[in-house]
């Protein structure tokens, strides 16, 4: 195995953690704003790291930009979605835990 | 890989059961949701990366944009009392689901292995393109194209002849990164569209995901807030586009008739100019149609602010 | 390395089906809506990593389209189905009731 | 073929919940189910013919298409059938906020 794979496959492993410390505090935090913030790691560094491994291990450029803008359009969505979830939810009278 | 498809088929049917019987309408369209996107998994799995393409485009896209619009114009969510009617009648139920699950495995049994796999690669040359879905449905089995691009008019048709559109087409939110997000996206969906437009030649692609991923991009962009460029006024574009694929596939078929080939047969050497023609015309028809599907009524003639907002 | 992925695909297969806890849980549609928004960051990473298994980069379209319309559903939770679902009645499919 | 059992049980639920939902919303997602458990069907018998057969592919793509289209126009249905004629229910107010 060249070194290219070995950081390739150790970026993906290193994603990997955020998923399911993701899934995680999506069922054990309190409320919906703690769940969002659970939601953007996944979103921004899992899946970040996920494509970034698998572009180094494709070797191609042209894979490796599709990979990158995928992780963009999914950074774009997972945003704004947060952003619109929590502000509606603050709108609503939805109150934060703690407070 | 087998638990993997264990997996996936366990998590299916919990969701289904999900989606259709357990209270809680809101419940159900998000497990309906969720069903859609495990579903483009299980069509992966099943090496039909063409439908994966199109459920995720379709499923995961527009019907959930339509399931949950709908949702939010319904006047009463409330379901009184049990989802289901008065008794389950699990007597009934259990034996007659048990029978139709034996019956259903009989006949997959019985039925021979579909094997027309060597016809379609033996008349993949003649068909002016390389992926044999695309050449099977703009080519080969067109009619059947024909017909469903027919039923996506005649679907839109239906919606506007139920009268007015039933809501404000105007978010209900402001924000700035609404707004921001469709015209950010916007051009993204028309770039992937058109990628999956070209892409459809040779590999799964083609007019059925590129027209849903315009149409959600429509979609997308009257939810930020942008005016509709569809509209219900007689003179308009509008009555043109969306009959636009249903008129090009008919002047083609009948066109061909009159060269002296037979109803669809193309004449080779053009077969793959008339099949690039075929997917633009579809593919613009489809997104035009999601989005007047999406609107769920006659949308006016005219875009005022006051019709947005009513 | 392949079977090394596989696992990988598999322990994310698990991940979304422990996740959907979260779908049945709720208490608030939003909470249901974020579960959904994580099983499709999941599911884009499912098939980029299917896409290197199985060796087909048409998977990667799939996920690139995935990524693409992962913004609509949030948008249109939050631009129609939430704003008018909670108001109107109560607790019709589970309100805001915190712990 | 873990795909045909699936394909049935997804048949068997989709079916139940069509005769005995009593929302109409449920009953769409219930045709919703029902129309994939057809689709699964064709698409894994096409999977065990060799070569793989592209035309239930197809075949299956139309009908997804088919099947978003008659959702939209019952979803459409569903919405003006749960406004009564008056209009009260939701108030007005809402509407024009």
């Amino acid at each position: 195995m060249s070194l290219a794979n070995a950081i390739g496959l150790l970026c993906v492993l290193l994603g990997m953690p955020f998923f399911f410390l993701g899934t995680l505090g999506l069922l054990r935090f309190p409320d919906a704003y703690t769940r969002l913030h659970a939601l953007a790691k996944t979103d921004n560094v899992g899946l970040g790291l996920v494509c970034l491994g698998l572009a180094i291990l494709s070797g191609s450029l042209a894979i490796g930009l599709k990979l990158f803008l995928i992780w963009v359009l999914m950074l774009i969505a997972s945003a704004t979605g947060a952003g619109l979830i929590g502000r509606t939810a603050l709108a609503r009278g939805m109150k934060p835990w703690g407070l | 890989m087998l638990v993997f498809d264990a997996l996936l088929a366990g998590a299916l049917i919990w969701l289904a059961w999900q989606a259709t019987h357990t209270p809680g309408l809101f419940r159900s369209v998000i497990s309906f949701i969720v069903f859609g996107l495990l579903m483009a998994l299980a069509w992966v799995r099943l090496e039909a990366p063409d439908i994966a393409l199109a459920e995720a485009a379709i499923g995961a896209g527009a019907t959930g944009a339509l399931l949950l619009s709908a949702l939010g114009r319904l006047a009463v969510t409330h379901e009184a009392g049990t989802p289901w009617q008065e008794r389950p009648d699990l007597y009934f139920w259990i034996p007659a689901g048990a029978a139709l699950l034996g019956l259903l495995t009989l006949a997959a049994w019985a039925l021979p292995t579909p094997g027309l796999g060597d016809d379609v690669r033996r008349v993949l040359p003649d068909s002016g393109v390389a992926n044999p879905v695309t050449a099977v449905l703009l080519n080969i089995r067109a009619f059947d194209t024909l017909l469903e691009i027919g039923v996506l008019l005649l679907a839109t048709i239906a919606i506007w002849s139920l009268g007015r559109m039933p809501m404000p087409s105007a978010p209900a939110v402001r924000s700035p990164a609404l707004t921001a997000l469709g015209r950010v996206l916007f051009p993204m969906f028309v770039l992937v569209s058109a990628y999956l437009l070209w892409r459809g030649s040779h590999a799964p692609g083609g007019a059925f995901p590129a027209g849903a991923v315009v149409g959600a991009g429509g979609i997308l962009s009257i939810l930020a807030g942008a005016q509709p460029w569809l509209t219900g006024g007689v003179r308009g574009p509008w009555r043109i586009l969306l009959s636009l694929g249903f008129a090009t596939m008919l002047a083609v078929a009948w066109g061909v008739m009159a060269l002296g080939q037979p109803f669809f047969a193309y004449p080779p050497g053009l077969a793959g100019l008339i099949v690039l023609v075929l997917e633009l015309a579809a593919g613009l028809s489809i997104a035009m149609s999601l989005v007047a599907l999406y609107l769920a009524g006659q949308p006016p003639d005219h875009w005022g602010p006051e019709a947005a907002r009513r | 390395m392949t079977e090394f992925l596989s696992i990988l695909v598999l322990l994310l297969l698990a991940n979304i089906v422990v996740g959907l806890a979260r779908v049945l849980r709720g208490p608030s549609a939003a909470d249901r809506m974020l579960a959904a928004e994580m099983f499709s960051t999941s599911a884009v990473v499912i098939l980029l990593l299917l896409a290197f298994i199985l060796d087909a980069p048409a998977l990667l379209d799939v996920a690139l389209v995935l990524a693409l319309l992962a913004a609509l559903a949030v948008v249109t939770f939050v631009g129609r189905a939430w704003s008018e679902l909670e108001i109107r009645d109560g607790d019709g499919t589970g309100g805001d009731r915190e712990p | 073929m873990i795909y045909l059992v699936l394909a049935g049980v997804l048949f068997v639920i989709g079916l139940h919940g069509l005769f005995v939902a009593r929302h109409l919303l449920r009953k769409i997602l219930s045709l919703n189910v029902l129309s994939a458990a057809v689709f699964l069907f064709l698409v894994a018998l096409a999977r065990q013919a060799e070569p793989l057969d592209s035309v239930p592919h197809a075949i299956v793509l139309t009908g997804i298409v088919v099947s978003v289209s008659t959702t939209a126009v019952a979803l459409a249905l569903l919405v003006r059938l749960s406004r009564p004629r008056g209009n009260n229910a939701a108030p007005a107010g809402k509407e024009s906020r």
